[in-house]
């Protein structure tokens, strides 16, 4: 359990434009590892949430399973979620948004539940062109089944586990992009800076909204490359199941648009996190596929929003539904009674 | 030779090629025939391809209103060469065979019981029409034209018909009448019209029963426009047959019933899928948010579908699935009826579940129950399984008009709303069984600020939705899931009992498209003196009627259409059953079962007084 | 107070925080009884989740060798504040509480028939150590230093197998020997020790049962070893909590024995799919292609290969699955142990299907009936799931020692090699019933230039395996199926009956992780004059035994560990038995069934001489 | 039934090099609709199998669900073949050339098995670099489901059924080059000359080869704007099954590198084909993507081999697996025998 809330609560916390403070978005006490990378990005939902001043009924949390999908139980209390099933968050999101959609839709997954299992209803997803922001925590291992490798790319660390990863990594921020997606950012759990702003962004955007967050696994994802203490742990419990977890700080970092910065993992290795520049243009997919692709090359992430259409036209425009919720139409605006029966059953004679 | 006298009461079969736009026509034979007052049961029996293949359509007429199969076949139509022999053989003696003289008939096939009549479609074509297409479309007409001569059908009933289906495209009306005519004059010109099998208008004949009110329509529509009136609004789907026309027919009339006279947009919204877990999962999303959600699959999609019925089971989220079932296992044979999902539904995922299914046996009841459904599933908020299979749901079936109540309203079941959570003293638990009913309550995302919020999963969880492993809090949560499957049986559609008449302990259980041959054999062994009474199950859980109908007799037939006996087993399951009292009448090889083949192996059982099950075996030599 | 008197014969629970690395810890202490010669049982009971909640290790020592769980707890050593309320109200009367008394103990959670012994663990680390790490893993040897002290265990024994976990690391062995000292040290000078509840050689108390033959090991293990011996070279998998550990064990032990020494490169493949389809699809199409594969899994892994399970029955495919269930429906508790799928693993996809299942009781089982699952796969060509479950396959067992008979030659089954097919006259056949076994025979891909090829597929085909829509081929093939599935009976393993010595109306049946405490019960209820048959279930379909032991009792109890009677249900609908002779006593709490329990729900049951199921409550009340 | 067998055999016919002829390369007769690409598909399968002597036997046909994936039946009889289940034929074929890497794999599938159900599998067979030669028959419809839209383009057609696609189309290649698929092509079903030397080129390369056919539904890949002829059809058949289909001639053409090609469909559409010129690089993965991605902005398909890695390392490589087939390994080199077990036993005590 990595945060909890403060025992004793200022009166004059301070409020945002719904009058309502901090606590009022906060959710469950989180079960994480101490320092996961996705607690962060909890705080970041729940920052951005804040601030935007969004009623926290008006939100619906969706998840499938994983360390990840288990988070939106720990931001935004008051707000319904539905933790589903493995790898089939989207389809269920797909389900919620067409109910009613007067809500703001969060998708919590992981690189195992969007990558593997769910790649197809992630890709299909993206077509559909949902509503939604749909967030990756991606530790590029399997947390909770305890540290498999994933289907992305090896975030930080070489090898899990002893052996190296075998498979061509899918990179989901050029996946999404090439599949048409109208708002695709990538960014890192530790800086806030950086998430805060595309989270409010990506909630703004009408349309499918992706934010691959790279998020440390403090417990799993660790190289071979490691330190004296981790050595030490590592031999331990050599051929056992892992059941030493170490408490760590969570991972922070924060750094200039345009640069590149080193961020050093738990266990010692590091990933090369390049943030885009202001003068990138958000409006090329071309060109942020070349450049997501480039950075690759080099051995760098490139970070920020790197793609947002100038028009995008979510699945209630391409299905012209009606502006007022589904779930909302009175039943003589759905049942033709049987009046209109009869015609029916004259055409049938 | 002696030939089979009939009016108002035959089989005739068609035997074409597919791909030729045979469908339509026989369409329109069987529905002139039906217009005539004459109860119709037409049945499709087609291959899994597009083009080339050997396809069938068989009519059943009868003026006693016998609506399934009833075996064997009076006349047949081949305009199919590849089929020919196999069809000959199929006529009963006495019974007619037509076929497209074109070409001289193999002697060797010739049967001396059989009446041979030869017309040369094919050359009547090629001297009317040049183009290749127009001979092919034609013949199907031409044929249909000859066979109102010779089976006295009403000429301009015909024509009306063929006004109907190209209402607004009036240019094809004289073209088709033209080729009907062809036929007909052919039929009159060479031979004795009409044959001894024959038809009459109903009225004309006396017949007090009148079916002028009755409908000809398939369960897939009827289901698809039940979704409409059951206020459904969210699809999610995959194209698999024999179910997509279900979601065809609830697009086709949304298109029309649905749209908002403000704004000319659309109160519904349909997915086709990338697959049957996405379609369901679709379902059980917008359920989950308060639409009313439905899917339609048969077979592979049901076993896809398993681990998300599983999770709707658990997390109680509402959601309708029409499942039209076809021949399995996996693949099967795709265009084949069968019964054969009941085990894989009722208990349909991993862990203890169940779940609620419906059995409809006519596509009034594929309407009824359809809409009703989404009443159940928010009632129970639990899955709600339709299973019609592809005889019923494919096929066109004369059926009662449909009705609906106006005054009717949709139950949308145990929902709080703000001013209720308001209202609200205690705590909102969101598994909380208040009313003892194992039912509890829940809400909508987005109803209240500051109350009723809850975490939906598809793990353990407490009666305030919060997570957790503890073993107590665990069995209880289980136990109410079990209660609420007890409450079930005061919602779902009862049995449909009919005495024999006379004192009997002998009783026959069935359900779905096996109901209709299975009353008509009751009524043949009825004639003969077996009296049997009769139970039609329509929905499981099964209630205490159907436990006590299966007391009350020392012999119970379970008459269904898969390999396993899958419903007596359920039955023996879930009401604790003496398994000996329920003798199995099995029959499964993918063509509707019928009438005379029920009566058969009943007669077997009662006259030898075997209580062990039987299973019919279809099977007699294998051809290789 | 009157303190539990208990040599070699006890239930000690450690209450933990998971991730804290007490679980190697707990390990260590339950090996070192092992190594006394007592036999031990322990069991981990953890979250679904890696870090900072409860965690429990309860350990069985029972001199008698009862190795499923007791019911109640002797001693319980605490060091989870989180948890400590209700682990203090877990102690039977006359146990000890064991505690971290760095903290004063809350008075009000003291009981006065408990004997509770504080010892400042967190005080004495901080003393000890300066790293954080270093304080939270050796504060777990220091108890069981404390425990050798207080339960008379050899410390040379715990020595030694500190110097086992180490090797190769021996830097590491001092300072964890260090602080099993201290604890032991602390224990020696402040208490009493040892307690009234203790261990003793085994062999000093001149017991004659010896089980120094004997090993501990997990089933998962057992299972993954099992494939390597069973020959198998190709496994898709994906993870899932319980069944993780058995792809992990098969992986560890083919880099051990599974290298080619000529080339040293790999005799085995194995595959982490992108999820529970694709595992089962890599499994089957390399089963097609003559490879013996497996994968492994839990409940909604099954739930997702249902539609593959299909095929490859139809299309008789062999291949094997290891199902290690967990606590359903949907995600369940994914932690806890059950027996869940019994329904969904033997009817498991749409249409009529069947399944043969095994049932392993022991980690030898799991071992013996995982490489036999191979030969069975191939023998009979369709898809063979062995049924363990979380608490076989997660924790460890006392076991005799795992066996191989070296003259034993794997069975391939019904394959033709090229020289075969040269030999035969007749037309090769795929589904061609040769020997009316129901089994035919089949040929590997690539065997042969002109002969023996075929089309393997889910849909219908005659006997030479070409495509067909006819019914009479269609049911043929599906009754050939079923002939299949009864010889099966003839292969798969006997069931093993115990009689109670004197004749008795009265049997039990249970099968898997149910036995031990079901073995344990009837003794206790033998002890009380009443006598008990037992059957020990080990595979579906049930042969002539089972029926005949059933048939020769009144009244059998079937236990098992799910809320439905799973297991009964098959029994009644497979060998077409009368219900209210099996009686069901259930337990699904996700903690494995007691001993206690089982022998309560007997003795009430035929004292009160009930003969309706009866379901055991274990909520009593729910916690909010 | 759109080929059927010549009825009368000439006693010398021409044989290759095995001594086979092509009628020994023949399947059972395709039960598909006259004129449908499909069949001319397995045409040249069948010629490149016989000009590249392959023995027969030594070819593993796998498939889906669909027209397409019927297809299998109807070349290579003396072949083994297996057709699973819809959307699953890459893990079937993953596990069956892990149990034997001496065969030659191919898998035929369809549109909507790969592009829709099966796109996650897909992807993961890519990652993998399975070795086999994956052909999608893409018609960019539901063959035989009765044409339902599917997830690739719109090829050649833009709408059936009366309504527009909706969705943003997933383009196979472009998303096998962004795996890092090691041999990726598209090709015309009615194009003899491209699709037989890609089919060669596929089968002899190390690793998974990609091709991507345009193969016209004649039946329901129609367009609005369609011949008169066609219109009555539809009229005809309207509202209920379509259940009249035209007898049609296969679509073929030749055309020379570099250049475009307009293609006339049944329906009286067209799609342009445009072929890669000789100086093609066709190991410049960056390029094919972009050089897809150009020609499709200006409504042309781009055709041909687009990329093939000089170096591929296959799943059995990565796997680091035995030369001899796993399925061959004899029971000594499986099992360990009882002396192991002691060893094991020991340490478990
Ligand atoms: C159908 C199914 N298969 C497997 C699992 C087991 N499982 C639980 S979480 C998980 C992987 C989670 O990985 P990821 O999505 O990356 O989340 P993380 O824990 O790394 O945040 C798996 C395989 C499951 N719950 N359901
Ligand atoms: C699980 C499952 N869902 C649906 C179907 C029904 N189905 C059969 S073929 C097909 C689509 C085939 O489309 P495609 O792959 O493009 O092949 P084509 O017929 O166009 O060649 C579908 C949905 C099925 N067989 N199995
Ligand atoms: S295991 Fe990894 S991903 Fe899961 S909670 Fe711990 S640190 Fe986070
Ligand atoms: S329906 Fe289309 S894809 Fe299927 S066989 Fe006919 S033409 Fe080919
Ligand atoms: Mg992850
Ligand atoms: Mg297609």
């Amino acid at each position: 359990m990595s945060y909890s809330k403060p025992k004793f609560r200022h009166p004059d916390l301070p409020k945002n434009e719904l009058g309502l403070s901090k606590t009022d978005y906060e959710g469950a006490i989180s079960t994480l590892c101490a320092g996961c990378g996705h607690d962060s990005i909890s705080a970041a939902i729940l920052n951005a949430c804040f601030e935007m001043s969004i009623e926290p009924h008006r939100v619906a949390k969706l998840s499938g399973i994983g360390c990840s999908s288990k988070s939106p139980a720990y931001f935004l209390g008051k707000s319904h979620g539905f933790n589903s099933v493995h790898g089939r968050m989207p389809s269920v999101a797909t389900g919620a948004n067409l109910a009613n959609r007067d809500l703001i839709y969060i998708g919590i997954s992981g690189d195992g539940d969007t990558a593997s299992i769910g790649v197809g209803q992630f890709m299909h997803v993206v077509r559909r062109n949902l509503d939604m922001l749909y967030m990756v925590e991606n530790n590029g291992c399997y947390g909770l089944t305890k540290g498999q490798d994933s289907a992305t790319s090896d975030l930080g660390s070489a090898t899990k586990k002893g052996r190296p990863n075998m498979y061509e990594p899918i990179d989901l921020v050029a996946l999404a992009l090439r599949l048409g997606a109208t708002f695709v950012a990538r960014s890192f759990s530790g800086d806030k800076k950086q998430l805060e702003p595309l989270i409010k962004a990506a909630i703004t955007h009408k349309g499918f909204a992706l934010i691959d967050v790279i998020s440390p696994c403090v417990t799993f994802n660790n190289t071979a490359t490691s330190t004296k203490g981790y050595e030490y742990i590592r031999s331990h419990a050599d051929n056992m199941e892992v059941d030493f977890v170490p408490m760590r700080e969570e991972i922070c970092t924060s750094y200039k648009a345009g640069t590149t910065q080193q961020v050093c993992m738990h266990d010692g290795s590091s990933v090369h996190l390049h943030k885009t520049a202001a003068d990138f243009d958000i409006h090329d997919r071309q060109a942020a596929m070349e450049a997501v692709y480039d950075h690759k090359k080099e051995g760098r992430i490139l970070t920020g929003l790197l793609y947002m259409a100038h028009d995008s036209e979510d699945l209630h425009k391409v299905l012209d539904t009606v502006p007022k919720p589904l779930n909302a139409l009175r039943e003589d605006e759905l049942c033709p009674g049987s009046r209109f029966l009869n015609s029916i059953n004259e055409g049938l004679r | 030779m002696r030939r089979i006298e009939a009016v108002n009461d035959f089989v005739i079969k068609f035997a074409n090629v597919n791909g030729t736009g045979s469908a339509s026509a026989n369409h329109m034979f069987a529905k002139s025939i039906f217009r005539m007052g004459i109860p119709v049961s037409p049945r499709n029996i087609f291959p899994s391809n597009i083009q080339g293949l050997p396809t069938w359509y068989e009519v059943r007429v009868s003026q006693k209103g016998y609506l399934g199969r009833r075996g064997g076949v009076d006349i047949l139509l081949c305009v199919n060469p590849q089929s020919m022999a196999d069809d000959i053989q199929s006529v009963e003696p006495g019974g007619y065979f037509i076929y497209d003289s074109s070409k001289p008939l193999d002697q060797r096939l010739r049967r001396n019981d059989v009446e041979f009549i030869g017309i040369p479609f094919t050359q009547m074509c090629l001297r009317e029409y040049d183009d290749a297409r127009q001979r092919l479309l034609f013949k199907n007409m031409i044929y249909v034209g000859a066979l109102a001569a010779l089976l006295n059908i009403d000429f301009a009933v015909l024509k009306d018909l063929v006004g109907d289906q190209f209402r607004g495209k009036e240019k094809l009306i004289t073209p088709n009448v033209h080729a009907m005519e062809l036929g007909y004059q052919y039929a009159t010109e060479n031979f004795d019209c009409p044959l001894s099998i024959r038809v009459e208008h109903a009225s004309e004949i006396g017949e007090h029963i009148s079916y002028t009110k009755h409908i000809l329509m398939d369960g897939n529509t009827a289901a698809g426009l039940g979704a409409i009136y059951g206020g459904a609004t969210v699809a999610g789907w995959y194209p698999i047959t024999p179910s997509t026309s279900v979601i065809e027919a609830f697009e086709r009339y949304a298109r029309r019933l649905r749209i908002d006279p403000g704004t000319g947009q659309n109160n519904f919204a349909i997915v086709q899928a990338e697959d049957e877990l996405a379609a369901m999962g679709i379902c059980i999303g917008a359920a989950w948010n308060g639409a009313r959600s439905f899917t339609a699959t048969s077979g592979p999609g049901l076993s896809l579908m398993s681990e998300f019925l599983g999770l709707a089971y658990f997390a109680e989220v509402p959601v309708v699935l029409v499942n039209v079932q076809r021949a399995g296992p996996s693949t099967g044979m795709p265009t084949r009826t069968q019964q054969p999902d009941i085990l894989a539904a009722a208990y349909a995922s991993h862990g203890d579940t169940k779940h609620v299914l419906l059995f409809p046996s006519t596509p009034k009841e594929c309407f009824d129950m359809t809409a009703q459904s989404f009443d159940l599933a928010d009632r129970l908020q639990t899955p709600i399984i339709l299973m019609s299979d592809l005889d019923l749901g494919m096929n066109d079936h004369m059926s009662p008009p449909l009705e609906w109540d106006d005054e009717r309203e949709f139950d949308r079941g145990k929902v709080l709303s703000a001013e209720d959570l308001d209202n609200m003293d205690e705590r909102f638990g969101r598994y909380l069984d208040t009313d003892e009913d194992g039912i509890p309550y829940r809400t909508y995302p987005g109803t209240h600020p500051e109350k009723g919020a809850f975490f939906t999963r598809g793990s353990s969880r407490d009666v305030y939705a919060t997570y957790t492993e503890d073993g107590e809090a665990y069995v209880h949560n289980m136990e109410r899931l079990l209660q609420k499957f007890e409450t079930a049986k005061e919602y779902v559609p009862a049995p449909k009992i009919k005495l024999a008449g006379k004192k009997t302990s002998v009783g026959a259980l069935f359900f779905g498209t096996t109901a209709s041959p299975c009353y008509e054999a009751i009524e043949m062994l009825a004639d003969e003196g077996s009296a049997i009474d009769t139970i039609r199950i329509r929905a499981f859980p099964f209630n205490a009627e159907v436990e006590q109908f299966i007391a009350d007799h020392d012999t119970v037939f379970v008459i269904e259409q898969n390999r396993d006996g899958q419903l007596r087993r359920l039955l023996i399951n879930e009401c604790e059953l003496p398994p000996n009292k329920l003798i199995s009448i099995l029959h499964y090889d993918g063509l509707p079962i019928t009438a005379r083949s029920i009566a058969m192996s009943m007669r077997d059982s009662l006259t030898t007084n075997k209580v062990t099950p039987i299973r019919r075996k279809t099977a007699k030599k294998v051809k290789s």
